[in-house]
């Protein structure tokens, strides 16, 4: 990514409050907060490191879902502890986090069809980059993909916004049958993939774009540890030619021929032909 | 009454605040000082440093288990070279003190690091990782065996006047051993405890969640075994004790000076909230003054005494 | 496809279902009947009996810390005497299979119990809890030492042909030796883990918060320490591991069958919820059914294959 | 106690429903919940073990407040983890418990005058006691002792019942300063005592009652783990010549000149003679 992107100089920790909570599905919540002074410095594809109320858990890395006036709106999947946890939120209470963290995506560049890749909860890390290339005029194609269709949350969100949606499942009860990359690789080339969803996801993203000489920018989702850059529990493997580049500072450290970035830090967005797959 | 004194003395290391924070979970103080004030911070203990550049274990590094955290980095560093041209002169101006840690393969490695290291003046004092494996005896670690211990305290030692804490690593029979050994050896503090060795398999895949099969526990799951280490170290040297092992809370740090500890580290609970540190020597100061306790030294290792019932019985545990 | 078997055999012992209620937590059974289904259960371990009579530890004996507790109960048993003339009857109409737990202070101790609890038809097999301090050697722990841990169970061995599980301690630096030693001296099965040494302090009266100071971790706290040390025994030896330590859920059973436990202990999760063991054997159906697998053998220790990823690096923890 | 007050026949594993939740003061909490089979069973100075709706820490030892018809209610102070959590259930949350277990106060017997002295939480211990007495015609005086002024909760039901109440503060904040114990020395003499509190004001009870020969009950509170006679995590010290009664079974066990019972399993009410102080 772009230098300039890399610096998060209104990262700060922020006390927000739930104005907001509703279930979009079984387990899946959404939370809309007001977060005066975090709002407002959000850029597409960044996240918070949401601090448990409790504080018996380690802070949990949410991507920001909206982004408007002083509100934002964070949508999660229950999956374990903390989630449960912060499910547990309603109107009125106190949610602090460490925000707006990471680069994000570059929607600079304008590209006029844009095709936006999400698999489970990678949706949530893409509605403001949706939202961004919109207002640039962007034509945008949303191919979003979930196991199953009662995990195809929030569609018609995308739609409302101007996005062309087709939907992919495992298991074929909404949409196409199959894998959402396989939508991808059939659907007319587009001029810019921006994509986030489990590693699996992401390699064949690359891979496509890689075919088709398009670039790519990819959101990736590992487990965090502090989620700023001080742990180096978050790594993903450069390619031969970005080891050495200005904008991954600490990734030649390695001293082999693979270096490692750390996705809270260098990331969570990279250009595909940044990694090594 | 007057302020109550956080100040500790490690060797001839002087702390204003009697926190640090633990090697591999503060990076070098940068990656935190938007979401803390580093004045309110006794020390920053750097990642450990390696004679060569490591690139660490591959993903996943961490998983998050039960009140608790397993992480397995590897030692990712950039080697002492790369670190001392290029790293340790962006640290120089915090606002606190800053800690070396050194980890090694032999004793020779420890030796070579600790050197170079000790020289600068960005660093305050030397900690040794002794939580590795050691090449040239079939990868015993380091920690695990008093002598061994004992060898790489010595040769570090040897090699600079700066203030040197061992880190002692819990997956012992008895740390004890370990501890005088490297007090005799010419520690001039402990570190209690490292992580606590552990693992965690992803039952749909039928494989480790850790790359490296293994990793080390930290985090509120180990704060009983940190504890009772301290406790037992504290009665076996006269070096003072850097209380480690998930401390979240003041009442968490209270348990360890009680124990015995001169200081304490916070490590994984910067992970949950960045504030907790500044939050816990605020809280030490309002816990001291309302017990009118005019210096933390008063406190420490006052649980050592034996507790006593009408109905004592010397039994074990189980 | 047919319902998967859960039919476990730990040397000549036979279970119906691969969980076994753990020693001093689950009684003798009769405590936990009004609020759960003992024949949905495999055995009853119960408590560990000694062969004097034991008082047991002064209170407090219990302290909740994070996901776990820590116990020092002490052993409190009426000695083997009282216990064959007036309770093992009581157990002998119980729905599952009854397990002895024996402890003891010396190898003799041991023997003594070990013989006399085994013969007796109540009793299907018998586990040596070797957490035991040796007060022939100033109180060096049993469990501690692999050549102590051996002498009782070939003690032990010697006086009985019923299932001998040895239970060992996790407060060692290498617990696949003791392993192996127990295993050569005779062992049928080995338990894995026993409870880890820890301690709480009270911070208002300065005081430890267990009357023996020290007691044992339990708890899913240390799930990662117990999933680890299975694992690491389950390649060290060829008999039978009883996997034990945090099991709360299916999934953390799992863990520990994937590490290579043939059966697993439930100890503390009864105190949360009584209904936790059998809800584990259900869901372990539906597990074993949903991934097509006819036995739950065949999953034993399937998670002992080296993950790979495309860039794995050989490291370390830390 | 009396052995047939020793079997909880009805004991076992109810699903209730969380049906008022009220904060009596800060950080306490009552809870109404429907419990039919439970509320029906529960005998005054019997307890519940309730089960986390997480799952994720042991059950937490609660006295039943209140029975009436098929509802119970439980009082609890937020002192840690579990009553942090069950501090969150709301109107409609299912709560699991094992219930009603331990032995329970000895009503019978028609004492005429009858001190009930309950400390802290103790206070959670002692409702229904009271409301039997008073059934049964007795004169009832509450001695009540807290800390402070904020943590004196729910005194009125007390008086609305037909108690006398008589409050003590550790701070003088409200009623007599200095402990409830001192307020029960300088007291017209009861002909029965019944108590709930920590473990040094029973102690101060014993004494009392026993320098002015009242037979007295007191309700102990101990840290339990499992809470129904599995782990002997929770003894107290017999007297010598309780040591052998039938009615302590497990008690003679430690074969030296002390022996335990089971809080949980033989208690937790105890005649003040049957124990060693
Ligand atoms: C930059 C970034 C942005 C993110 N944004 C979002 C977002 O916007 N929305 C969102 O929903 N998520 C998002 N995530 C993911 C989210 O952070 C994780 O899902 C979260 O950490 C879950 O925490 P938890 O404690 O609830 O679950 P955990 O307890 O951490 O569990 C996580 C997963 O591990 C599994 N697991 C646990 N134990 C085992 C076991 N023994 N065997 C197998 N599997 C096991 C669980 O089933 C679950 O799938 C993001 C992650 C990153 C890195
Ligand atoms: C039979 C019986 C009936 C009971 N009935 C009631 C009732 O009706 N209402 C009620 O409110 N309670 C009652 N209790 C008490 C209640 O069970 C306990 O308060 C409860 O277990 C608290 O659980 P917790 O997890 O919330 O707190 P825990 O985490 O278990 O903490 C309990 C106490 O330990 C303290 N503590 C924790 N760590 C430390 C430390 N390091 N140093 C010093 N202190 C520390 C806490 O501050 C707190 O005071 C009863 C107990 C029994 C045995
Ligand atoms: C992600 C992570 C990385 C760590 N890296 C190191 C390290 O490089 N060197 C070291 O001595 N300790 C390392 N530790 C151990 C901590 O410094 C600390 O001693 C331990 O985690 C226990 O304290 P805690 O529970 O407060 O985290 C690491 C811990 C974590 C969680
Ligand atoms: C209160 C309590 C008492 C115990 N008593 C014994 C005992 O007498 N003998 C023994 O071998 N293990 C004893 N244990 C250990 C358990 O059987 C079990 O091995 C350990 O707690 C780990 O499993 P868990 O986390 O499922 O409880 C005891 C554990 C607890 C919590
Ligand atoms: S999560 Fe700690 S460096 Fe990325
Ligand atoms: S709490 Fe387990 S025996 Fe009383």
């Amino acid at each position: 990514m772009p230098e300039e992107m890399a610096t998060t100089s209104h990262a700060g920790v922020y006390a927000t409050r739930v104005i907001e909570r509703r279930e979009l599905a079984k387990d899946v919540v959404l939370l809309r907060l007001d977060a005066p002074g975090l709002a407002e410095a959000t850029r597409p594809g960044q996240y918070v490191m949401a601090i448990p109320p409790s504080g018996e858990a380690a802070a949990t890395a949410l991507a920001i879902y909206e982004a408007e006036g002083k509100r934002i709106s964070l949508l999660f999947f229950i999956m374990g502890r903390r989630t449960q946890e912060l499910s547990a939120l309603g109107s009125g209470d106190c949610l602090s986090m460490l925000g707006p963290l990471g680069n994000g995506f570059d929607c600079s560049g304008d590209p006029r069809d844009a095709a936006i890749v999400a698999g489970g909860v990678g949706i949530a890390s893409v509605l403001l980059c949706a939202q961004a290339l919109l207002r640039a005029r962007a034509r945008v194609r949303l191919f979003y993909g979930a196991r199953t269709r009662e995990l195809v949350v929030d569609a018609q969100r995308f739609r409302d916004a101007g996005c062309d949606v087709i939907v992919t499942t495992d298991d074929g009860t909404l949409g196409m049958q199959g894998m959402v990359t396989d939508a991808l690789a059939l659907a007319p080339e587009p001029d810019m993939i921006f994509a986030c969803g489990p590693t699996p996801m992401l390699r064949s993203v690359a891979r496509i774009a890689a075919d088709r000489r398009v670039r790519a920018q990819l959101a990736l989702e590992e487990t965090f540890g502090c989620g700023v850059g001080a742990c180096w529990g978050c790594v993903v493997a450069l390619a031969g030619d970005s080891m050495q580049a200005p904008n991954f500072p600490g990734a030649a450290r390695g001293g082999s021929d693979i270096a490692y970035a750390r996705i809270c830090r260098e990331g969570p967005v990279f250009w595909a032909h940044e990694l090594r797959w | 009454m007057v302020r109550p004194s956080l100040a500790v003395r490690l060797g001839s290391l002087e702390l204003a605040y009697p926190t640090l924070m633990g090697s591999g979970c503060y990076g070098s103080g940068a990656e935190y000082a938007p979401f803390a004030d580093l004045s309110k911070v006794g020390a920053i203990v750097l990642k450990s440093v390696t004679r060569a550049p490591r690139l660490g274990n591959a993903m996943p590094r961490l998983v998050h288990t039960p009140a608790g955290m397993l992480n397995a980095i590897g030692l990712q560093n950039p080697g002492i070279d790369w670190y001392l041209e290029r790293e340790l002169h962006k640290y120089a101006d915090r606002p606190c003190k800053i800690i070396g840690s050194v980890a090694g393969f032999s004793v020779d490695d420890y030796a070579f690091v600790c050197e170079r290291l000790a020289a600068r003046d960005e660093i305050a004092a030397v900690e040794l990782n002794v939580s590795c494996p050691n090449v040239d005896r079939e990868g015993a670690t380091f920690g695990c065996d008093a002598s061994l211990t004992a060898s790489v305290v010595r040769a570090a030692r040897a090699t600079t006047t700066k203030p040197l804490i061992v880190k002692l690593s819990p997956n012992v029979t008895d740390i004890t051993a370990v501890a005088r050994e490297a007090e005799d050896a010419g520690a001039d503090a402990l570190g209690v405890i490292n992580t606590v060795r552990g693992m965690a398999i992803d039952v749909e895949r039928w494989k480790p969640r850790l790359a490296n099969i293994s990793g080390g526990l930290s985090g509120p799951a180990i704060r009983p075994i940190a504890v009772l280490a301290v406790y037992e170290v504290a009665q076996a040297v006269k070096i003072p004790i850097v209380g480690q092992g998930g401390i979240e809370t003041v009442t968490d740090a209270l348990e360890f000076f009680l124990a015995g500890a001169a200081a304490v580290s916070i490590g994984t609970a910067n992970f949950t909230d960045p504030r907790i540190p500044q939050r816990i020597v605020e809280e030490l100061e309002t816990y001291l003054a309302r017990r009118n306790v005019a210096s933390l030294s008063e406190i420490v290792g006052k649980a050592n005494v034996a507790f006593s019932t009408p109905h004592q019985y010397e039994g074990d545990e189980g």
